[in-house]
This record gives structure tokens, C-alpha cells and sequence, in this order.
């Protein structure tokens, strides 16, 4: 379907899968290119070209740009290093061994990307924060340990809780990639006499580096680009990030300087992703759901069975089950963060009471909460569908059209961009091009559709990641048959690809629904009163210092993503009996 | 041409217009007319005055949007390019960037209601409209230190003593201490008389330092001042009891009132030479083409506060302790300090905005 | 050294209870070419992973030499059983060359680098795939990946070698010289080998002993000779020989063998009533209208076979063969008339299918 | 109604410039059956999928009937070309039971249900799956798989059937009975067919015509018969026949022709010194020492094979077959002493492969 000859474009046209192509740059063209250009343009105004000059060259280029820069590639490099080690790790045991509570495990694992990131820089306050700031100190400050300041705060600590945050994204990519590896490859290794260290190492990794290369972009990106965590931890000892320092600019009103600082870490970004691509698209598709009912293979673990499924525990609980306990008990504490004042459930179901934080009413009493749930899962569904629809697409594209590099390189690309650029600047690029009408289309601002529109945007990278590896596992033959059989492209995509990549897209939808959820920057930039959203009423309540009402909130969003995401996995299921029958 | 960057003519001052001139009853009927007035606003406070508003003009629907001051700047120039203004009032902090990017920029306009007009000083009357004052000042833990502040010279926070143990927010991520810092700045004579006044010598200028605030600003950063993320770290750092020797730091003066709440021992510090801190604005500008002009203003009214002691019910959700009317006919909490007594200084925001962005670098280079 | 032993082998899939394998019994001997014969879905496949330690088993015992490999609590890991296994499924490594295919598992057998290139060169053109070295297994046919799968597996010389139907993808010339060369290595190493396949002819030519399955369970066992000259049911009977034999539904009655309408002689020790299934080699029929009994086929398809030729006529739903000397004047459709020999060569109890003894 | 004619049909894969078919020609008339025949690795498949329309040919032209389905910047969609394609990895699509598999061609071709269950139970039968209807692609075994990808293909009736070695991977009885089966629905659809096999005894049993494959050129078109009877290369001869004829490696000297220090007779019209190819029937040699030129091969193996046995020896690298009335005394590695008759059956030239009309 895809041989180079005469007639490159022509013959992009008249095949389908090109033609296809062609649709998605066009919407990626208005999702991702209008804003980035409007992010560009508003950089090479007067004021925009100093910023360049100080961002790059001025005396505080140092301050400003290289050392944030070294700081987030390290933060970053190591987020991703360690999500994928942890995340595929993680996967390997659950989706190929016989380790006990998997199910369990595979659960838990998913948890700590529905916690808000600050969550994970309190757990890890809780336990490690010495004196340095002042304040009462951590738990092992407590019983007397003296705790060093390079693990109470700075790169340490940021990149741990980023780590801790960010491996859900590797396992769940990671996780569905195995489950569609046929089984002999493995079992021929066994044969061999490999130690299982040497198969997972040399046959079970190669074949799903795809995916974990994915996952590790996603853990990169979502790692220079988180705030909280640098925030929390770094600043204390002078940490600045590029996010910091990108957030600092906007904030204090030197918006070109951020404009600029996203623009270099776009070009950072691209860098890498085109590095990262050439290693998996170096290696032939490594297509596993073969036309041959392949059998799934369970890797018994034997001696080592207890040790490792202890560890993983160990890591689930200190990732998920601590930093969310922590998150819920600081929703009754009755002092911000602090669990020795006493609790009570005040903040979830008090009576207005004038004494504590104005008579705010508790968030289960507070009629807002029910209409922003429902508008927020709404959202949440909207753009989950939309998102992982477009991924698709866009995965589809890139893995079928492999004549064409340079196609495929800049769809990657731009599908991957939309992380780096500010929230904030993302959202004013959507109300200055949908705040008019065009032609036929009224002005979306305002309405539900440019929230979803927005969010589609802003996730595409999950989505579109997911995409990518879940198509990559699906074997040529597989769906020329269906060409065969007369089944047009959308009727492939209905009927086989997006069954047979379920799995990986039912991950991704899940993380781009979670990322919705708990999205404030963009989002807060869209909303209007009538369209109450949660993680708009945590920011309500965090701005006026009543941290137990946000936290409280804040545990309805955790609640919603993970049920979000132990939904998909129910859905994972019965979506494809064959595989629980094979293994 | 509603909208355009440059709307209402850039830095000019904006047209007078018929409704500026009408008082509260008159303006009452065309709102009635208009019937909705749409507000962004950087507390979530509206709400309240939402609901009171609408007690007490039925007919008159109130919409709000409370979202953060940064977003509503970036907010309203995105809706000016797309020609669709999305609040007929904006209510919000941050001011020398709101002068700066908003007000010259023609994205806002100034509207003084002629009820309160008189009741205002100058400052606050222009370049825009301030309806209460707010603190960046030095704080300290009162259990710790029972009988008064344990500095009383600015100055001293950057002596060996309190080295690593003097907290605030990081001004290069929260405009409010950014403004703290331009202030000290601008105040470099009262700076270099109160570093006579303690050390008997004048500031020497290490190069590169122009004057004695941005000396000060220097060597607090060399005496390891620490940063943190947001005001509460600050107010857990400085105020949480039983500490032994708890920092200082600088934050919000109305805080204090979450003491007993929150277990804390917060307190300001008075008499600091030169100053403690400072008092900046939360200003409220108009939509220069706002939908509901009438109504838009009647609003502005209200959040001005009646015309009782306390501002009465209009004003009750601003009427905290800390927090400072502009009216001089309101007087305000009793539990708090009075502004005068604090010894804050009370920012000039035009004067800010020219040296904002030096003070910033300057930060940066101190890293 | 490593005979196999087998004994009540049972293999139930979990989730839908499929039995696949139904209590085989083997005795291979040291150095012996066992294969594993039977039609599709039978539990080839099943059984020889179970050899190999890929699956386990839900009964029954395997023994390599005198250590117990699998059942009664024991179970060794493939890796340590020094077997090698051929896939039905290729299973090449998709990420690696074919030359990396074949030289990983000399790696993890830490073979020196010198040695390694030694015999990877070897096995590489005695499967005559030495010019695919650099290519990745997707990049060639189906064929040539079958030839790396082999050249994979004898690479590291393994004692029990373990084919599941390597050849199938192969063209008759190089099947056949594959055939001798697997033997040569076979021969070569000493290793004793089991071969699964449906292809009785590779039985026929290869094995030291042919296991025929059927549902799970060996039907025979025995030397390929034996199976060939005495099935011991009709099942066999039909599976065996090129072509194989034709079997006839009859029934014995007052004294007589009955077809249909067509009588097929005696009934001899057949008790009355009983229905049998009677069993012709195709060399002992003959076309044409008598004398003796005639069988009304319709002609099928005709196969030129050793310079003779087999027609097959279709008999209801009998297939039965004729071998001929000449090529017969019948195209598609047209009736072809069998003459039947004056008694079967066997009778079968049409019930238990086992053989009436006449 | 539909013929196939193809034409310097060739395909060179972009990334590593692999030839895989090169300057193909075929005259496939309407409603005959086509077997592409050839070793492994000779472009069967490529060219069947350039049928399909699954890959792009880089030259020359593909015509179904009148219409041009491919080249000359023309390309059909697979789609509408009202072909079937049996995919050589059964391309079954895993998430969908048996059934599905089957019925969902159906229903893209907007097949009411009534009509498909009818149709579905029909293919079902003819296969012999149909208790597998609910099962997965994964639970099934090799075989099954094969055939459940024929009933998907066979299903919506096309006009052209396309076969990329649809039996290999069935047992001798189920592909004896399968080959029928296949005949009869090719001949009940009229459709015309095109079937990729290495198995030259399907191509004898099913062809109307054959085209031998090579390297990715066409080394012989024809009926079977015309490909027995007389090959046009040696490469041919080798390829066709059950024992394939064999080939000796000779030299004409002095109006003789010898191999090593045999002679093979006359050299009759061969050129002194022109190295030539002598290919015997199996059936014209016998074993033993003589009278005639005696050729010493080792034994290989032997196969009983239509009543007769066939017996193998190597020589050098050649494989001789010799059929015989009775299996030989001899084990793997026995002298085995073939008796050649006075001159060869045929006689190529080694240069060229092409007959050298004696
Ligand atoms: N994983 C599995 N789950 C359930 N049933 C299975 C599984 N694998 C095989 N079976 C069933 O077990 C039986 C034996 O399968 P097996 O693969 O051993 O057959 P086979 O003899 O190898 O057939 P073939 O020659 O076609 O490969 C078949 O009926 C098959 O459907
Ligand atoms: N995608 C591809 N890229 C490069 N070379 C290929 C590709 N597919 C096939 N080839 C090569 O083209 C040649 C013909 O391949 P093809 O699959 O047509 O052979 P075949 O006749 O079907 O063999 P078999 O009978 O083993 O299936 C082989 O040498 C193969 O290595
Ligand atoms: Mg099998
Ligand atoms: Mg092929």
C-alpha cells in the first residue's frame, strides 16, 4: 500500500490512508500550528524581540534560560528515565507473570497520575521536610533523623514526586503494548535457556520500545512542564526550572519572556522527539497482533515470585495509597496540612459557619458541586472520545503511512506539541480565533464546544501517543484482509483497528480524560459561569486560602479519574475475550 | 470598531461619558433595562457581593467569573483581539500591569462613581479605580517573641542572624512580591537613611547595585533568604506555634486572622524602619464597549460600599480585618491595626510599572 | 543419554476446558526420530510444548532420560531441558536480523564470539538462507522465515530436538533435501528428536517410530512400516500411504458384507448385524463393470504419482482411489466404475473401530 | 466475464531494491484455474497480492476482463476488484469469533442476515468448522485457522479467488478433500482462480494451468501435463513430478556425453564440450551393476508412494530417485548402485537450462 513512486502527492491523494493524512494536518493545522503561530508572532513584536535577546544572550540569559534549562532537561531526562523503568517494569510483571494480585497492582498503578502532583510534593513534604524552611518539619524530622537538604528539597526530591507522578503514563502504555506481544517470541527465547532477565531485556523490550518510548516522551514533557512539584520542593533552595521560571514571567507580567521560554522549550522538545523517533522508527514495525491466533505466554516467576510482587506493592502503596491518603486526610484536617490540629468533616458536609473560612458551606453542600461534576465529566467524556479519535487518526497516519517521512515526522510532531505550550497561551489563542465567527461556524467562545475543542488540543499528545503504539501493533494482513473484503478505511477503523487497539486507546482516553479533569490553566481561560468546572472551584478556594475546601475537591477529582480509569480497564475486558482465552 | 487592541484610543484618557456623570438611582433604571451585568474578579468574594447585589437590585442578574488577575489580563486582550468582550467589569489585582498592559492599552477604562468620588483620595481615584488596599509586610511569630518584633530595621534581616531563616513568597513567580521588592527599590533614600540609621555608615554600592533598596534586596538574597511557593508556606513557616526560633517572613497582614483557626502565632511587625511592607490596590476597571454599561457601573457602585460606617453589607466580604478600605469615610475593623500604625508603604502603581521589569532582572541575577 | 518417556499426558485448557491432550502414552528411545502424526487439531502442537516445558501439564508424567521434566509436583523450565523447539509459528524476533536470530541463543549459551560466527556461517547455508543474513524477518517469505526458525534452533546443538511443522512452508525440492539434511543432523547430534506434522509422507520417510493422534489421544504406535501395513483401526488406515486406503461403511448380514446395494463378499468371522467399515488398498482395485463387485464413484481428480496414476472417485461422502498404469479418459463429474476385489484387505468394527481379525 | 491478463508485471521493494517479481506474463482465461508454482522466495506471494491489489506493482500492467486493475497510473482499490484473497498467515482477525469472521465480508457486501446465517451455516459445513463457530481465532489450532480463512474468502462468492497456499497447513485427508472442495466451488462460481502453492501435486491436481516460478520470472506457463510431460528447462524437470525427474551434471567429449567418470551415451546432437544437464525419469532407472552405465549414490531414504517404493540416493549434491516394485535392503549410508538407461530421457544445455533437442 505503500510503495515510494512517480507521483508522490498525486499518489498521497488517491490513497485513503492519505488522504486521511491530509484531514488530520488540516485539523492539527487549526489545533496546534494557529496557536503556536500566534505564540511566535506575538514574540517578534518589539518588547518580544528583547525578550529573545535577554532569554538567550542578555546577563540574565544564565539565570534565566541555561540553568533552569540544564535543571528541567536533568528533571526531565530522569522523569522519563525513571517512569519507564518503574512504569515498564511494572507492566512487564502485571501484564506477563504469574505474580499474585495483579489485577491489583495494574489498579493501584494507575492512581498516582489521578492525584494532582502537589499531592505527591505534600506526601513527600510529610515525610522528609526538614527545618530549613521553618514550620513544623516532616515526619523523620520528628523522630530525630536529621534530614539533609538534597533529599528534603531540590532535584531530588522534584524529580522522585515527578517519577512517583508520571510512571502510570509508561505502565499503562507499556502494559497495553505486552498484552498484544505474541507469546512464542518470548517462549522462543525461554527455550534458549535466557534467564528472564536476558528475554525481558533482549525480545520483550525491543518489541514494545514503541510504546515505551511514547511513555517516556509523555513522562519528559509532562516533566518540564509540570509547576507544582519545582514549586513546592525546589524553590526552598533556589531549584528554578523552565517552568518555574515560565510561570514566573507570565505572572509578573513579562509575557513575551514566557512566550519565548516556550518556544525554546518546543525546540528542546522537538530535538528530542525527532532523536526518540528515530530509534523507533529505525526498527521495523514490530506488528504483534498477527493474523495467526498467537498464544500468550505466562512467565512464571518462581523463587522471585514473593520479592518482586512485595516490591511493586511497596511502590504502588508509597505512590498512590500515601500521597491519597494524605490528600483526604488534609480535606478534614482542621489546619491546612497539618493532621495534629484535630479533624473533622466540616469542609465536606459543615453548615455555613461565620467562623471558619467566611461561612463557606462544605463542598457536598455547596450546589455548585454537583453542576460542576456533572459539567466536568461531561468535558471530561467529550474530549476523551474527541481526543482519542483524532489520536487515532493521527497514530494511523503515522504508523500506515510510512512512505512519507517527512508527513508522518511533522504530524508527530505537532501532535506532540501541544504540552509545551503554556496553558494560558494555548487558551488566549483559542478565544482570539474562535471568539469571532467564522463563516458559517459562530463565535464558540463561550460555549461548551470550545472547552472540548480546547481540550482536545491540549491532550492530543496522550492521545496521539497511545495512538501511535496501539496502532503499531496491529499486523498489516490483519487489515488487508479487510481491504480485501471491500471494508473502506472508516469501516476498518470501526471495525478492526479500533478493536484491536482498544486496549492502548482505552488507556489513552483514560489518561486524557484524567488530564481534563484536573486541568486548571487552560481551562480556567474558557470557562464561564455557566459552565462551572471542578478544578475551577479548586483554584476558587485555593485563592482564598481555604486549602482544606480545594483539597476536598480536590479528592472528587482523584475519585472521578480513577474510577475513570478502573473503568476503561473493566472495558479492556470483555472488549477482547480472545486474549483472556489464549493466555 | 468595538474591541480593537487600541479601542478607546491607547493612553489617552478615555471619553467622558453621559452614564460617568449619572448617580446610583439614575443608573439603577437603565440597568434594570440592560437587566445582567457580567464581572471577572480575582477573589472568589463576588460571589458573595453577587449574592448581596442581587437582594438588593432584583431584576439585575449578576455573572461572575472568578479567575485570577494574570488570566483575566490575559483574558481580556485575547477577547479585544477577538472583538468579543467577555465582562463588562473587571475586578482585579496586579496593578502596575493592569495600568500598564490594560489601562494604556485602551483594554480598560477608568469610572469613579460620583457617590463615592469625594470620599477618595487622589491615588485612588486615578489612573483607575481602588476599592481596598491589601499587604505584603513583615510578619513574626508572637508565641516565640511575646514582647515585640524581633527586628526593627529592615536591615537587619540581612545580619548573620537571620540567615536562612527570613521566608517569602518568590517575587519572580507572584507579582504581589514582585511589587514589595520595586517598592523597596523606589524607596531608596528612606532605605539608605534607615541602613545610617542602624550601621552610622551609608550604603556602600557593591557594582553592578545602583542604589541602596536594590543593595538591601542584594544582600537579603546573599543572607540566604528563603523562597517558597505561596503565601501559606509563608504564614506556616512564620506563624505555626511551638517553634523554637521561627523565621520571619513577608505576607498578608489579614491572615492573621486564621490564627486561632489555624494554630498560628502570626503577627505583624510595627515600627520597622523604614517599613514593613507594603499596601497595594485591588482595582476595578470597565469594559471600554461593556454590554451593560449602566449596569456595569451600578456594579462598581456597590463594590464601592455603602454609605455607612463599615461599607455596610456591599462591602461586608472586603471588611475583613487587614484588609484596608480607600474610602476615608469607612473606618476600618477595629481588630486590625490601622494602616497608618502598620507603617506599610502604599504603592504609587504608575511609578511602579516603569521599574518593574529592572527590579525583576535584578532578581534574576541574584539567581 | 535422553530417551523420552511419556506416560497418561493430559492437557485441559483453562477458561473453555478444551481437552487437548487425552492421556498419551510414548517410549522413545535414545537417538530415535519420533513424529508426531495426526489431522489437524488432534494435539500435536499441545503435546510437543508440553515437551518442550512451554505449557504444563494437567496429568500425566514426562520423562527426559531419568529425570522426571515434568508432572508430580516437578516442573523444569524449558531453558534447562537442552531441547530446542521449531514454532508453528516461526516466532523469529521481529527486532533482529536473521543472523542475530540465530546467534542469540549462542550468546546466552556464551558461546566466544570466533566460535559463534563459525557456526552461524554453518547453519546458515546448510538452510541455504546465508544471503538473508542482514535482513529482518519481515522482509522475507514465509519460506525463507521458516529456514531461519530451524537454523535457530540447531544452532546451539540441543540433545532433544523439537519440530512443529517446520517443513510446511516449504517447496517439495527443498522439503525433501531439508528432510534429509534435519535427519543428517539429527543423526549427527545423537539428539532424539520429535517431529509434528500431518504430512504422513514426512512420516513415512523420516521416523524411527510414528505416533498417530487422534482427539487427544495416540491411536498408534509403532514403526512407520507397521503402521502402514497394519492399522490397527480405520482411522489410521485412511491416514496412512500415499494415497491412502479407501474404507467402505457395510454391513455384515446373513453371512454377507454389504455396501449400500453393492455386495462385498463374505462376511466370514463378522458376527451378523454388525456394522463394519471395509478397508481396499487402491492398488487392489481396479476399474471397469465387473467381474466381481462394482463400486458407481464419480470421478474427482486423477494424480500422477511414481509413473503411475491415482484417480479418485467420490462415493457418497467416500473419496476412493485407484491406482492406475495409464491416465484414465474421465474429466470432472464423469461416473467412474470400481471393481472390488472378491473380500476386503481388513474389515473394521464400524463402533470401536478396531480390526475384526477374518 | 473475468480473465486475468498480466503483463511485465514487476515489483522492486523501496527500502533494501529486492526484486521480487520481475517481468511477469500470464493468459489466465476466464474460469480456469491458475497455480503459481515455485520454490520459496520465487515471488508467488507478491505477485498474488499485486492481484489483490495489495501491493502497487512498479511496472507493467494487471487487466481483470477488460479493466485495467493496475498500471498506467491506474489503481483499483482491493476493494473493487471482486476478488477473495487466503492470506498465507491467515490474516484472521482475532477479536471476532469464527463466525464473525466469516459473516462480517457479508455484511459489508450488504448481504441481508436471512441470507448470511444460510450462507455462513453453508461455508461452515463445507469446511467441516462449524462447531468452532464460537470460537477465537486463538483457540484454535493451525489448521482450523487455515480453514476458517478460506470460508471468509469463499463467503461473498468473488468472481476472482486468490490463494496464497491455502493447504499447507492441512493434513494429507483434509487437503485431498479440501483440493475437492476448492475445485468444485471454483467450478460452481465460475469464478477464475489463482493459486499460490510450493506443492507441485496440487498444481497436478487442480490446474488448468501452471505457471512455474523463479527468481521472479515465469520459467514455464502451461497445462500440468505439457509441464510433466515435456519441461522446458531443467530447473523444470527437477520441480515437477512425484519423484521429481533428476538431473546429472555432464560434459559432451568426443560425440559422448560423461558425468564424472560415468557415461551417460551418444552425446547425439550436443556439441563437443558444451556442458550439459542429463535428466532420467525416476521410473527409467532401476538399481543394481549393470549392463549400462551404473551411477554410485549412497542412500537417502525411501517412500512408498501408489504401491510402488521410491527410493533415494545422493550423488555429489544431485538427490537420484529411482521406483521400484519393493523396498530395497538398504539403511541411511548404504552404497545404492543406480542403473542408468542407455541415454538420457532429455538432455539441457547447463548454460542456458533450456533443452537441447537430441
Ligand atoms: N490456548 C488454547 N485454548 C483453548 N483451546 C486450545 C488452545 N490451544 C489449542 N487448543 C485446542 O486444542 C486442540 C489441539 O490444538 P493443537 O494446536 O495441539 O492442534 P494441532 O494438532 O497442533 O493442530 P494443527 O496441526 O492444525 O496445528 C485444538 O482443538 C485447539 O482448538
Ligand atoms: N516487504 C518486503 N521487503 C523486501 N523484500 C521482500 C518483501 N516481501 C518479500 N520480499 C522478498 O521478495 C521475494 C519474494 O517474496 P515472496 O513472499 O513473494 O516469496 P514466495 O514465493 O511467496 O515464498 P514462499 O513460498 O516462501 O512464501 C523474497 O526474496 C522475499 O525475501
Ligand atoms: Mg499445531
Ligand atoms: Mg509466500
Amino acid at each position: 500500500m505503500s510503495t515510494t513512486s512517480p507521483g508522490l502527492l498525486g499518489r498521497t491523494v488517491a490513497d485513503p490512508v492519505g488522504r486521511l493524512g491530509l484531514a488530520v494536518s488540516a485539523v492539527l493545522a487549526v489545533l496546534v500550528v494557529t496557536p503556536m503561530v500566534g505564540l511566535v508572532a506575538s514574540t517578534l513584536r518589539p518588547t518580544g524581540r528583547e525578550a529573545w535577546s535577554d532569554v538567550l544572550t542578555g546577563r540574565l540569559s544564565t539565570s534565566l534560560f541555561w540553568e533552569p534549562l540544564g535543571n528541567s532537561l536533568l528533571v526531565g531526562a530522569v522523569t522519563a528515565a525513571g517512569s519507564v523503568l518503574l512504569g515498564g517494569g511494572l507492566a512487564w510483571l502485571v501484564v506477563m507473570t504469574d505474580a499474585p494480585w495483579r489485577k491489583t497492582i495494574a489498579l493501584l498503578a494507575t492512581v498516582p497520575f489521578a492525584l494532582p502532583s502537589f499531592a505527591l510534593a505534600l506526601a513527600w513534604e510529610t515525610v522528609f521536610r526538614n527545618d530549613l524552611v521553618g514550620g513544623r518539619a516532616g515526619v523523620l524530622a520528628d523522630l530525630g533523623v536529621a534530614v539533609p537538604d538534597w533529599i528534603a528539597w531540590g532535584p531530588v526530591p522534584v524529580a522522585a514526586t515527578l517519577i512517583a507522578h508520571y510512571f502510570s503514563l509508561s505502565f499503562l502504555l507499556a502494559a497495553a503494548a505486552l498484552a498484544t506481544v505474541n507469546g512464542e517470541l518470548m517462549e522462543a527465547a525461554e527455550m534458549t535457556g535466557a534467564t528472564r532477565l536476558q528475554v525481558a531485556r533482549s525480545i520483550t523490550l525491543p518489541v514494545v520500545t514503541p510504546a515505551l518510548v511514547s511513555g517516556a516522551l509523555l513522562a519528559f514533557a509532562e516533566g518540564v512542564s509540570n509547576f507544582a512539584s519545582p514549586a513546592l520542593l525546589g524553590l526552598p533552595v533556589r531549584f528554578q526550572t523552565l517552568s518555574t521560571r515560565l510561570y514566573g514571567a507570565i505572572t509578573t507580567g513579562q509575557v513575551e519572556r514566557g512566550y519565548v521560554l516556550a518556544l525554546l522549550l518546543v525546540g528542546v522538545a522537538a530535538t528530542i522527539l525527532f532523536a526518540s523517533n528515530r530509534i523507533v522508527s529505525g526498527r521495523r514495525s514490530f506488528a504483534t497482533i498477527g493474523g495467526k491466533g498467537g498464544r500468550r505466554a505466562v512467565i512464571r516467576l518462581g523463587r522471585s515470585r514473593g520479592p518482586l510482587t512485595a516490591l511493586a506493592f511497596a511502590l504502588c502503596l508509597s505512590t498512590s495509597v500515601l500521597p491519597g491518603l494524605i490528600l483526604l486526610a488534609s480535606s478534614f484536617a482542621r489546619r491546612t496540612n497539618s493532621f495534629t490540629g484535630g479533624f473533622t468533616t466540616h469542609f465536606w458536609v459543615g453548615e455555613s459557619d461565620p467562623s471558619i473560612a467566611q461561612g463557606q458551606r462544605g463542598v457536598l453542600l455547596d450546589p455548585l458541586i454537583i453542576d460542576a461534576t456533572l459539567t466536568t465529566v461531561g468535558l471530561g467524556l467529550s474530549v476523551a472520545v474527541g481526543a482519542t479519535l483524532l489520536g487515532t487518526a493521527v497514530g494511523y497516519v503515522v504508523v500506515r503511512l510510512r512512505g512519507l517521512a517527512p508527513v508522518t515526522g511533522s504530524l508527530t510532531l505537532l501532535s506532540y506539541l501541544p504540552f509545551l505550550i503554556p496553558g494560558i497561551a494555548l487558551g488566549a489563542a483559542f478565544i482570539a480565533q474562535f471568539g469571532r465567527p467564522i463563516g458559517p461556524v459562530p463565535a464558540l467562545y463561550g460555549t461548551f464546544a470550545l472547552l472540548v475543542i480546547a481540550g482536545i488540543a491540549a491532550t492530543l499528545p496522550f492521545a496521539a501517543q497511545a495512538g501511535r503504539s496501539a496502532i503499531g501493533q496491529i499486523s498489516r494482513d490483519v487489515e488487508e484482509a479487510a481491504v480485501v473484503a471491500g471494508a473502506g478505511l472508516a469501516r476498518r477503523g470501526g471495525r478492526i483497528v479500533l478493536p484491536l487497539a482498544s486496549r492502548g486507546l482505552l488507556a489513552g482516553a483514560s489518561l486524557v480524560f484524567v488530564n481534563i479533569v484536573r486541568d486548571l490553566s487552560l481551562m480556567v481561560l474558557l470557562v464561564t459561569p455557566a459552565l462551572p468546572l471542578l478544578s475551577v472551584l479548586t483554584y476558587r478556594y485555593a485563592s482564598e486560602g481555604f486549602a482544606q475546601f480545594a483539597n476536598a475537591v480536590t479528592v472528587l477529582i482523584v475519585l472521578l479519574s480513577v474510577g475513570a480509569t478502573v473503568l476503561a480497564r473493566r472495558l479492556e475486558g470483555p472488549n477482547q475475550p480472545w486474549r483472556e482465552a489464549a493466555s | 470598531g468595538g474591541g480593537s487592541p487600541t479601542g478607546a484610543g491607547a493612553g489617552a484618557p478615555a471619553a467622558p461619558d453621559p452614564l460617568d456623570s449619572l448617580s446610583t438611582e439614575e443608573l439603577l433604571e437603565q440597568a434594570r433595562a440592560e437587566g445582567t451585568v457580567s464581572v471577572y474578579s480575582f477573589t472568589s468574594r463576588i460571589a458573595a457581593v453577587e449574592a448581596e447585589f442581587e437582594r438588593t437590585y432584583p431584576g439585575i442578574d449578576v455573572v461572575a467569573t472568578d479567575i485570577s488577575s494574570t488570566e483575566q489580563i490575559a483574558r481580556i486582550k485575547a477577547e479585544a483581539a477577538a472583538g468579543s468582550p467577555g465582562a463588562d467589569v473587571a475586578y482585579l489585582s496586579d496593578a502596575p500591569v493592569v495600568l500598564d498592559e490594560l489601562l494604556d492599552e485602551g483594554l480598560l477604562r477608568n469610572y469613579v462613581p460620583p457617590r463615592v468620588a469625594d470620599a477618595l483620595p487622589a491615588e485612588f481615584r486615578e489612573p483607575l479605580l481602588a476599592s481596598r488596599l491589601s499587604t505584603k509586610t513583615l510578619m513574626f511569630n508572637e508565641e516565640a517573641h511575646p514582647d515585640g518584633p524581633p527586628v526593627q530595621n529592615l536591615w537587619e534581616l540581612t545580619d548573620p542572624e537571620w540567615n536562612g531563616r527570613v521566608v517569602m513568597v518568590d517575587p519572580q513567580i507572584r507579582g504581589d512580591y514582585l511589587d514589595l521588592m520595586t517598592e523597596i527599590v523606589l524607596r531608596s533614600e528612606e532605605m539608605g537613611a534607615a541602613h545610617e540609621a542602624l550601621r552610622g555608615v551609608p550604603v556602600e554600592l557593591d557594582e553592578g547595585i545602583e542604589s541602596a533598596g536594590e543593595q538591601w534586596i542584594a544582600d537579603l538574597y546573599a543572607n540566604g533568604v528563603v523562597l517558597v511557593g505561596d503565601t501559606d508556606s509563608v504564614n506556616a513557616a512564620v506563624g505555626a506555634r511551638g517553634q523554637q526560633d521561627p523565621p520571619v517572613g513577608f505576607t498578608t497582614y489579614s491572615d492573621r486572622r486564621d490564627n486561632s483557626e489555624e494554630n498560628r502565632a502570626l503577627q505583624a511587625a510595627t515600627e520597622v524602619a523604614p517599613a514593613p511592607g507594603i499596601a497595594f490596590p485591588a482595582m476595578i476597571g470597565l469594559s471600554p464597549d461593556a454590554a451593560n454599561p449602566a449596569a456595569a457601573r451600578l456594579l462598581v457602585d456597590f463594590l464601592m460600599g455603602d454609605d455607612s460606617e463599615t461599607g455596610g453589607t456591599w462591602f461586608e466580604p472586603f471588611y475583613v480585618p487587614g484588609d484596608y478600605p480607600t474610602r476615608d469615610d469607612v473606618t476600618p475593623p477595629a481588630e486590625a491595626l490601622p494602616l497608618a500604625e502598620l507603617g506599610t508603604w502604599t504603592i504609587d502603581p504608575g511609578a511602579s510599572a516603569g521599574v518593574r521589569r529592572d527590579v525583576a532582572d535584578l532578581l534574576l541575577t541574584l539567581g | 543419554m535422553t530417551g523420552i518417556r511419556v506416560s497418561g499426558l493430559r492437557k485441559e485448557f483453562a477458561p473453555s476446558g478444551t481437552v487437548a491432550v487425552d492421556g498419551v502414552d510414548l517410549e522413545v528411545p535414545t537417538g530415535a526420530f519420533l513424529v508426531l502424526l495426526g489431522p489437524s487439531g488432534c494435539g500435536k502442537t499441545t503435546t510437543l510444548r508440553m515437551l518442550a516445558g512451554l505449557e504444563d501439564p494437567t496429568g500425566g508424567e514426562i520423562r527426559f532420560g531419568e529425570t522426571v521434566v515434568a508432572g508430580a509436583g516437578t516442573v523444569v523450565p524449558p531453558g534447562r531441558r537442552d531441547a530446542g523447539l521449531v514454532f508453528q509459528s516461526y516466532a523469529l524476533w521481529p527486532h533482529m536480523t536473521v543472523r542475530a536470530n540465530v546467534e542469540w541463543p549462542l550468546t546466552i549459551a556464551r558461546m566466544p564470539a570466533a566460535q559463534r560466527r563459525e557456526r552461524i556461517a554453518e547453519v546458515l547455508d546448510l538452510l541455504a538462507i546465508g544471503e538473508l543474513a542482514d535482513r529482518y524477518p519481515g522482509e522475507i517469505s514465509g519460506g525463507q522465515q521458516q529456514r531461519v526458525a530451524i537454523a535457530r534452533m540447531i544452532a546451539p546443538n540441543p540433545s532433544v530436538l523439537l519440530f512443529d511443522e517446520p517443513l510446511s512452508n516449504l517447496d517439495a525440492k527443498l522439503r525433501a533435501e531439508t528432510r534429509t539434511e534435519l535427519l543428517r543432523v539429527h543423526r549427527a547430534t545423537g539428539a532424539t528428536s520429535v517431529f509434528v506434522t500431518h504430512d504422513q509422507i514426512e512420516a513415512m520417510t523420516m521416523a524411527t517410530h510414528v505416533a498417530l493422534m487422534r482427539d487427544g489421544r495416540v491411536e498408534q504406535f509403532g514403526t512407520p512400516a507397521e503402521l502402514l501395513a497394519d492399522p490397527a483401526t480405520d482411522f489410521v488406515a485412511t491416514f496412512m500411504g500415499t494415497p491412502a486406503a479407501n474404507v467402505l461403511d457395510a454391513v455384515a448380514r446373513d453371512g454377507r458384507l454389504t455396501a449400500g446395494d453393492t455386495d462385498l463378499g463374505a462376511a466370514g468371522a463378522v458376527a451378523d448385524g454388525t456394522a463394519v467399515r471395509a478397508m481396499y488398498r487402491p492398488e487392489s482395485l481396479r476399474l471397469g463393470t465387473g467381474p466381481g463387485p462394482v463400486l458407481h464413484t464419480v470421478f474427482a481428480e486423477v494424480t500422477p504419482l511414481a509413473g503411475r496414476m491415482v484417480v479418485t472417485g467420490v462415493h457418497g461422502d467416500d473419496r476412493i482411489s485407484v491406482v492406475l498404469d495409464e491416465r484414465p479418459e474421465a474429466t470432472h463429474g464423469d461416473p467412474l466404475p470400481v471393481v472390488l476385489p472378491a473380500c476386503p484387505d481388513r474389515v473394521f468394527d464400524a463402533a470401536t473401530g478396531r480390526r475384526i481379525a477374518s
